[in-house]
């Protein structure tokens, strides 16, 4: 029998959000706990789902029903390599981002419905191998998250709300036709992953495919013309929605390419790959120049997120087996060291209720847990090895190495720019004498260490040890990669021109 | 037949055009059912004369007949509307008879 | 052999005590120190067997697979070589002692636990590139010693130069271990594998593809340069002597420094095989040393000056292994070490005793702190090359292979030796002999626990050079070249010339400065031009500012203006742009398809009055109407 | 003796012939027609007046006209004289052309019916086989001369009385016309020459229980049409003073007056020829049998003058709409089933008989339903 | 007897003449009564038209009906409404002239068109055929058209009944 458990874990925020919604007027209290447990539960599910989890390349526990049985929609919902670690990651933000909301005192029930509205639209996102499934999870994922920043969010919420939803929307038009292109030009007229994966179209139609969902997921990732929304979003989305959309909802586009651009068009990809390459290059140094010149911490760990983006990009556009499995490690750190990032930067902002950076100095006598931190989640952001930054951008960079030195060469002035623009903060917040505004600044408190200690174990745990993750995701990598290069080119990609 | 049937029908035609003519310009209701008669007349005296030429006399005459008849019942309606106005527009002159007027 | 694989607890007991530290600082308090002292105690104690062992001729090699890169799988161990035994004995032995001369030196300051903490992750740091047995493994305790430099450097975090500081430390290496990384990077799409032990057969399969190879020995130099504080990045270093004098003594002389020049001996294979790279590497070093001897001369600060000297002699080091003499440089760096910590504990000492760091402040010391100025003197001696002092040694060695290597070296290199000798003799002198110039210092001697050490490292500078000399036969070098046998050419003129140049130097810092400072000025007035090149460091660091830090941020801002301006203004303007298409869709809307719709209207409105006027009420108008249509559609109808 | 008139006619038109073509002769016969009945007319209309007179006097027990000529012969003349002579004046605002035209029109129809009666054996001046409707039409024109003497006199009177008079006339010629029906069904033909042949040997219709029934119906509608006797509201001088032709005076008075003697005369003479056999005599010559008849009837017409009393308007009207128009259909429906019972023999009992019986049951039905109507006691509010 | 013929056709004419006036004096006069009473002799003269043709038994129903009936109720109503002599009261309204305009080119138009047309089937006297008596009449109205003639019956009842009810005074309130 088909286990459902993916169902469940998709579902079950919804069965939160009704017991929320009937929550008696005065209760808004408690809608948070109940946020907390579905969210936990969620978390159970995802780890027994975790113990059922083989190594193998193939979809696993995938469930299939009819759906709209007149246009072959079906619900197909399974995972692999590539998107088990997102789940996992997604349901671990979720815990930790509903723990990080406790602070949000009012309209707490709409704010936690949107949420768990929000963490089914990821999880769904991540699982459905339906193109219409996920195109419709997709969207719902972009309509709590306009919500979330348009009511709770700072100064200019409602111009970073719409921008976000515009933006992001008119990007999955273009999947759309993407998806519709594809429907239509598979014979069996089917949105079944695993089906269009068999058929083989031809380059120019794939390139136009390839070039749609590309749009669709570069404005998501954000690559480098299309990431002005990310910015504004962070600054004004309240600290725990920042986090989700930090650490979850860009991997939804990197995920997409790789889910449906890498996998439905190889050809493509090659035929792309060198415009990924100088994308990915840009997207890196130039969001690590915008970061260093930002004056907002939240905005500057925005734009450090574009240019860590850039690097799983940068993975991605490599197309042989160590890049793709640096994209896939670098998409997993990233999530929780910004994650990580945005929590401390929200522990900041409640306490002094200003992201202005020029306006701290010598925090860390004030607030040393706070401050050893911080420098903890800087060191890994920076790519400190020993801590899992690293292991992504090193794997990243030698794919990258392999196909274009040159080019990685350039990126690798990313890795400067990030030390240069984390340490312009860390000593302007932490180090210089103390600014007497903030003598009476109460350090971290135990909920929001609680918050970030299990963002610190997994950082140190892949940094330390990353085969605990890569295992998982090797093997679903390496039928990528068969079907990206087939055995008979794989040799000469390894000598590739410098 | 006595004199020429076209001869008969110019007649009945100018008998009709007067008809017509009365029945458009005159003001008072009874005047205009009075050139209504006449009209009617007209019709009878063409029905007659053809009657006479034609194979099937007693069509034309019985058609006659009946127009006679039917003028009387018109008439009779007519003119008890007309009375009714009177009573209770207390005038017959159609061009104050004009409650559709808008 | 259960022995073996405690190498890997080497690191690990610093790591423990770093755990400890950071976690428990506020219960432990005062009882950090220990426990970091034990640490390093401990892993002295695990190390010295494990040197025995290599120097009884074993190498201790184990690793386990630790990254699955698809085609191969990266892996993780230790390597117990010579090089690496040599290291492990200078840094465990070094350590441990700055550690506890770090207990007395810090005693009372604020966050005394979190020095430690810092110290024993720098310890675990060390000894991890010491024992690693490849590239990847050996760059990542690499970053994180930079880790702990940059939290120690910034340790007196209140101070803005400290803040500066550490970040400066941290972006200059930073820099370099980009260029160490895109090595590594290099190598590996190069040999396909990263272990050192591999690494040599790996470079003979390749040999063929020379541009490769230079650029990939080449990038990994850039982190020594980074590291090592090599000329272009040399510039953080000076300003390292922020941080606590221990901390200055430990990693800016003895141990991360050297790291650097460790790197260029476990890349050697690669060096070898490119006579271009080598060629770099000595250019570089020359250059390094005799510039960084030079402002030297004029340094007012006693930890700037001794901060140009380590740079200096990291100079030499690299020289040497440019000039081919891998065996050479690691000697000196072993030496170096000894006479370089003791030095900078010895400055610790004196402005723990005196409570400033101005040469111009300080004199007539030597009666006040007589252990501190003994074992000072024992260190300058040994640094200026006197024999048979440690520094002879190793420095003979160098010049020897300078010498051989081509002359232009060795003449640039004797140079620095001489100006070696004269600024240390200088800054002796000025702090110890002479009249103190500042009255209201009260100097005093440092405790015990701060002598004792000074003491012990003064021993070893005198011994440690004996092992690599020609009386024991040059034991330590066929120690290191233990695969393959090497004769030691004794030039007996490049040695004559060295002692000569060192105690020139020794009596010209005596004549110009017995009398204070004086006849300093008056030098100083008459070479102006040199003179002020030498005090303003070359410039190097303006330049930087002005050519790099300045538009690095300019460049920064004016991408985040573009950003703003251009790409989110594409934004907006399509905003904008659909906004004023919806306006002009509705006015177009409003007013031509509305116009449309309401002239419509209007228009029947129009028809319907004429028509009207045929409603006259009249019934014979109506008739009229009727009887005239009649007529006139028969006619034309019939007609 | 019985065609002498014929024959003098024949003799004037063969004296044409000779003198003018042919076609002048027919002519010449139509001529002759036209003066007889033209001087017949007035002659009987004076001597009537004067035989009125006469009767109604004897009958109220004084003698009548006598002083003038020998027995009061010449009374008629003087009457006309006088009427010539009197001044004809015509009231202010009145409709002079109406004024004018009404009596031509009163008078007119009641000459044209002359045409029509037959006087004796081939002795109508037009014998139209549509006879009887052309009876009926010209006396139906006559309402119209009423109508304009009535308005043209611009009198509230006249007016008042030509209204009455007219609806008189108009109720009582629909009886008059049905009950004529059944003699057409006998009959057959409209023609009055055919009835009065169809009345040969004494197959006179009023010895028929229709025909007698239809006579009597006849005859009263007759007196009622001519504004005469019981029926003659119209003029009443109690009533209205003298109806429509109140304003009139003179040579328009005495039209009206002639109009209305030569009614009663063609009615008289229509009855004799609908129902009593016409000129159909044993001995004496058809003409004399016809005057005969006719003055018969007139007998009785002065006969009502002199003793019935005027009826009200009302009883008037009851009496031709519920009695004798009811009475009439159903003497038609009698005829019907005597012409089906008869089988071609004249007097068959049972032809008679059943007929007999359905009209005595319908006269006595319609009495019943006819009961008198009494007006309410009129109540005067303000007097008690 | 062409002269006899003449001079009946000459009858004839003359008669239509008259009709003609007497309907101009119908539309034209102003007094109302006048009016009617020049109808009266117009349906007069068409009756005497109807006799010439032969049809004596449709003359004198005409007579009776037309001037009998109809003309009756006209001048009753012509009372009932009073008012009419007033000589004031403007006779015709003011579209005499389009009617007149309409009229005449009716005339004009059908008139020649009559005339143009000559294939009229002419019966010549000589082969009349036998007049229509009012037997034959009365046959064919009892045999051929009686639904006609029973349909005419109701209406005319229905016609009866309406009039009263419209004219009737005292309207039960």
């Amino acid at each position: 029998m088909t286990s459902h458990i993916l169902s469940y874990i998709i579902f079950t925020p919804l069965i939160g959000i009704l017991v929320i919604a009937f929550l008696p007027k005065g209760q808004g209290e408690k809608a948070k706990w109940i946020a907390l447990a579905t969210t936990l539960a969620v978390g159970l599910l995802t780890l027994v789902a975790f113990s059922q989890f083989q190594l193998i390349g193939e979809y696993q526990m995938v469930e299939e029903a009819e759906w709209i049985p007149q246009f072959g929609v079906q619900y197909i919902v399974g995972t692999d390599g590539i998107s088990f670690p997102m789940v996992f990651l997604t349901a671990l933000m979720s815990i930790l981002a509903c723990v990080a909301s406790f602070g949000i005192k009012e309209r707490q029930k709409e704010y936690f419905v949107f949420y768990l509205l929000l963490e089914t639209g990821m999880l769904g996102t991540f699982l459905s191998l339906d193109l219409f499934l996920f195109y419709v999870f997709w969207e719902v994922v972009l309509v709590p998250m306009y919500f979330l920043i348009g009511i709770w969010g700072g100064p200019r919420r409602e111009y970073a709300a719409i921008k976000f939803f515009l933006y992001t929307l008119a990007g999955s038009l273009f999947m759309l036709l993407g998806i519709l292109a594809v429907y239509f030009g598979s014979t069996p007229n089917t949105f079944d992953l695993r089906v269009i994966a068999e058929q083989d179209f031809t380059l120019r139609f794939q390139q136009w495919v390839f070039m749609a969902f590309f749009l669709g997921f570069a404005i998501k990732v954000p690559i480098f013309p299309f990431h002005t929304w990310l910015p504004d979003a962070h600054v004004e989305a309240p600290t725990p929605v920042s986090v989700i959309l930090a650490a979850v909802l860009l991997k939804m586009g990197t995920y997409g390419l790789l889910r449906f651009n890498y996998m439905l068009f190889p050809d493509a990809a090659h035929w792309f790959q060198p415009a990924m390459f100088v994308l990915a290059v840009v997207g890196i140094v130039y969001g690590g120049f915008v970061a260093l010149a930002q004056t907002d911490f939240k905005k500057m760990v925005a734009y450090s997120s574009v240019s860590h983006m850039g690097f799983v990009l940068l993975g991605l556009a490599a197309l042989n087996e160590v890049g793709l499995r640096g994209a896939m490690v670098q998409m997993f750190t990233h999530g929780t060291i910004t994650g990580g990032l945005f929590l401390l930067v929200g522990v900041l902002y409640d306490r002094a209720h200003t992201r202005d950076m020029t306006h701290f100095g010598g925090l860390s006598g004030q607030v040393p847990v706070y401050a050893g931190i911080l420098i903890f989640f800087s060191m890994a952001s920076l790519g400190l090895p020993g801590l899992s930054g690293f292991i992504g951008e090193f794997m990243v960079l030698l794919g990258g190495f392999e196909v274009r030195p040159i080019f990685t060469g350039v990126a690798c002035l990313g890795i400067i720019l990030a030390a240069s623009y984390l340490l312009y903060m860390i000593q302007r917040i932490l180090l210089g004498p103390l600014n007497e505004k903030w003598s009476e600044l109460t350090d971290i408190n135990g909920r929001e260490i609680a918050t970030l200690v299990p963002l610190m174990v997994l950082v140190v745990l892949i940094g330390v040890y990353p085969s605990v993750l890569i295992e998982y995701v090797a093997p679903t990598l390496d039928k990528l990669n068969m079907l990206l290069n087939p055995p008979d080119t794989l040799l000469s990609s390894v000598g590739g021109a410098p | 037949m006595i004199i020429p049937l076209e001869h008969v029908l110019l007649f009945s035609l100018i008998l009709f055009a007067i008809g017509m003519v009365g029945v458009l310009t005159r003001r008072n209701a009874i005047g205009i059912l009075i050139s209504i008669e006449l009209l009617l007349n007209a019709v009878n005296v063409n029905l007659v004369c053809f009657s006479r030429v034609s194979e099937d006399p007693m069509a034309g005459q019985m058609f006659a007949f009946f127009v006679i008849a039917l003028a009387a019942a018109a008439a009779a309606v007519g003119l008890a509307i007309v009375v009714a106005i009177y009573r209770t527009r207390n005038t017959v002159q159609t061009d104050e008879i004009q409650l559709l007027k808008w | 052999m259960v022995t073996a694989n405690l190498a890997y607890l080497i690191p690990l007991f610093p790591l423990l005590a770093f755990v400890i530290n950071i976690l428990f600082g506020r219960y432990v308090k005062d009882k950090a120190c220990w426990i970091s002292v034990g640490a390093s105690a401990l892993s002295c104690g695990i190390a010295w067997p494990l040197i025995v062992g290599v120097i009884g001729g074993t190498t201790y090699h184990h690793d386990f697979a630790w990254l699955a890169l698809g085609g191969v799988d990266l892996k993780f161990g230790y390597l117990l070589d010579p090089l690496a035994a040599t290291l492990l004995f200078v840094v465990t032995l070094v350590g441990t002692l700055i550690q506890i001369y770090a207990i007395g030196y810090m005693k009372g300051e604020a966050r005394f636990s979190r020095f430690f903490a810092y110290l024993s992750l720098f310890m675990f740091g060390m000894l991890g590139v010491v024992i690693s047995d490849n590239f990847l493994l050996f760059f990542m305790c690499w970053e994180v010693m930079g880790l702990c430099s940059y939290l120690l450097i910034g340790f007196y975090s209140e101070k803005d130069s400290a803040a500066n500081a550490c970040k400066k430390a941290f972006l200059t290496t930073r820099v370099g271990d980009v260029g160490f990384l895109l090595g590594i990077l290099a190598l590996f799409t190069l040999a396909g594998t990263l272990s050192f032990a591999e690494l040599h057969d790996a470079v003979e399969l390749n040999r063929d593809s020379q541009l490769m190879i230079t650029v990939t020995a080449l990038l990994l130099f850039c982190g020594t340069i980074g590291k090592s504080a090599q000329v272009p990045l040399h510039v953080w270093l000076p300003d390292a002597m922020e941080g606590p004098t221990p901390v200055s003594a430990l990693i800016h002389a003895a141990t991360m420094v050297a790291a650097g020049v460790f790197l260029v001996a476990r890349a050697y294979p690669l060096i070898e095989a490119s006579a271009q790279a080598a060629q770099v590497i000595a250019i570089v070093g020359t250059v390094t040393a005799l510039t960084a001897a030079c402002v030297a001369l004029t340094a007012t600060d006693i930890k700037k000056v001794l901060a140009y000297s380590t740079i200096s002699q990291l100079g030499y080091m690299v020289a040497a292994m440019g000039c081919g003499a891998m065996v050479a440089g690691i000697f000196h760096l072993m030496t170096h070490a000894f006479f370089k910590a003791l030095l900078f504990l010895g400055a610790g000492s004196v402005i723990h005793g005196t409570g400033t760091q101005d040469l111009r402040e300080m004199g007539g010391l030597f009666p006040k702190m007589k252990s501190t100025a003994w074992t000072f003197l024992i260190a300058s001696l040994a640094i200026a090359g006197v024999p048979p002092l440690a520094g002879f040694w190793s420095k003979d060695e160098i010049l020897l292979a300078a010498h051989q290597y081509g002359n232009l070296y060795y003449y640039a290199l004797s140079l620095t030796a001489f100006l070696t000798a004269f600024y240390m003799f200088r800054l002796f002198v000025l702090t110890f002999l002479g009249k103190p110039r500042n009255p209201d210092i009260h100097a005093h001697e440092s405790p015990k626990s701060m002598t004792g050490p000074l003491w012990v490292l003064a021993v070893g500078s005198i011994l440690v050079g004996l092992p690599g000399s020609f009386l024991a036969h040059n034991w330590f070098q066929d120690f290191l070249n233990r695969g393959h046998e090497v004769e030691h050419p004794v030039n007996y003129t490049v040695m004559i010339t060295s002692i000569a140049l060192g105690l020139a130097g020794i009596a010209l810092a005596f004549l110009l400065y017995r009398g204070g400072l004086g006849m300093g000025e008056k030098l100083a007035r008459s070479l102006a031009w040199p003179h002020r090149v030498s005090m303003n460091k070359f410039w190097i660091d303006e330049a930087y500012a002005a050519w790099l830090v300045r538009p690095w941020h300019a460049l920064a801002r004016l991408l985040f203006g573009l950003d703003a301006k251009v790409v989110d203004g594409a934004v907006n303007g399509t905003g904008a742009g659909t906004l004023g298409g919806s306006r002009v869709s509705g006015w177009f809307d409003k007013y031509i398809i509305d116009g449309t719709v309401n002239f419509i209207a209007a228009f029947t409105q129009f028809c319907s009055d004429i028509f009207r006027l045929f409603q006259t009420g009249f019934i014979q108008n109506y008739l009229l109407i009727v009887f005239a249509a009649v007529v006139f559609i028969l006619y034309f109808g019939i007609r | 003796m019985d065609q002498m008139f014929v024959n003098i006619k024949a003799a004037l038109v063969g004296l044409s012939d000779k003198v003018f073509p042919d076609w002048v002769g027919v002519l010449v016969s139509i001529a002759v027609s036209i003066v007889a009945i033209a001087l017949l007319g007035p002659l009987i209309m004076m001597y009537l007046t004067l035989i009125e007179r006469k009767v109604v006097a004897r009958m109220q027990n004084r003698i009548g006209p006598n002083r003038v000529g020998k027995y009061g012969l010449l009374q008629p003349l003087a009457d006309g004289v006088k009427m010539l002579i009197k001044e004809d004046i015509v009231p202010r605002n009145a409709d002079k052309v109406l004024h004018l035209l009404a009596p031509i029109l009163i008078v007119a129809p009641a000459l044209l019916v002359f045409a029509v009666l037959p006087f004796g054996r081939n002795m109508t001046a037009v014998d139209l086989n549509v006879g009887i409707l052309f009876f009926a039409a010209i006396s139906s024109i006559g309402t119209i001369g009423i109508f304009m003497a009535a308005w043209g006199s611009n009198n509230k009177f006249s007016v008042l009385g030509g209204m009455r008079s007219v609806a008189q006339m108009i109720s009582y010629e629909i009886p008059m016309v049905m009950s004529v029906v059944p003699v057409l069904l006998a009959v057959g033909s409209l023609s009055t020459n055919a009835i009065v042949e169809a009345q040969a040997d004494w197959h006179w219709f009023v010895f028929t229980p229709w025909g007698f029934l239809g006579c009597v119906i006849f005859f009263l509608c007759g007196v009622a049409e001519c504004n005469r006797s019981p029926f003659d509201l119209a003029e009443a001088e109690s009533e209205i003073i003298a109806g429509f032709h109140t304003e009139y005076s003179g040579m328009k008075f005495a039209l009206f007056y002639m109009a209305e003697f030569m009614s009663a005369f063609t009615i008289s003479g229509m009855t004799t020829t609908l129902f009593l056999g016409g000129w159909q005599g044993p001995l004496l010559p058809s003409w004399l049998w016809f005057f005969l008849k006719t003055y018969g009837l007139i007998f009785i017409m002065l006969w009502f003058r002199a003793t019935l009393p005027r009826l009200r308007v009302d009883q008037l009207m009851a009496l031709a709409w519920k009695f004798l128009l009811p009475l009439s259909l159903v003497n038609i429906v009698a005829t019907c089933i005597w012409h089906f019972l008869s089988d071609e023999a004249f007097f068959t009992p049972a032809a008679f008989l059943v007929p007999l019986a359905l009209l005595v049951f319908s006269y006595w039905g319609l009495m019943k339903l006819n009961q008198p109507y009494m007006p309410e006691k009129r109540v005067y509010p303000l007097v008690d | 007897m062409p002269q006899l013929e003449f001079l009946i056709k000459c009858g004839v004419y003359g008669l239509m003449g008259l009709g003609i006036i007497a309907a101009v004096g119908a539309v034209l006069l102003p007094n109302l009564f006048h009016a009617g009473l020049a109808l009266a002799f117009v349906l007069v003269t068409i009756a005497g038209i109807f006799m010439s043709v032969g049809a004596e038994f449709l003359g004198m129903v005409q007579i009776l009906l037309y001037v009998g009936g109809v003309m009756t109720l006209i001048i009753y109503t012509i009372m009932l409404t009073g008012r009419l002599g007033a000589k004031d009261v403007r006779a015709q309204n003011r579209q005499g002239i389009f009617a007149a305009i309409a009229a005449g080119f009716f005339v004009c138009w059908i008139g020649p068109l009559i005339l143009k047309t000559g294939a009229w089937p002419q019966r010549e006297s000589d082969s009349a055929p036998p007049l229509l008596s009012v037997e034959d009449l009365g046959m064919s109205l009892m045999t051929e058209y009686v639904f006609p003639f029973e349909v005419l019956g109701v209406l005319l009842f229905a016609v009866l009944i309406g009039a009263i009810v419209i004219a009737r005074q005292d309207r039960p309130s």
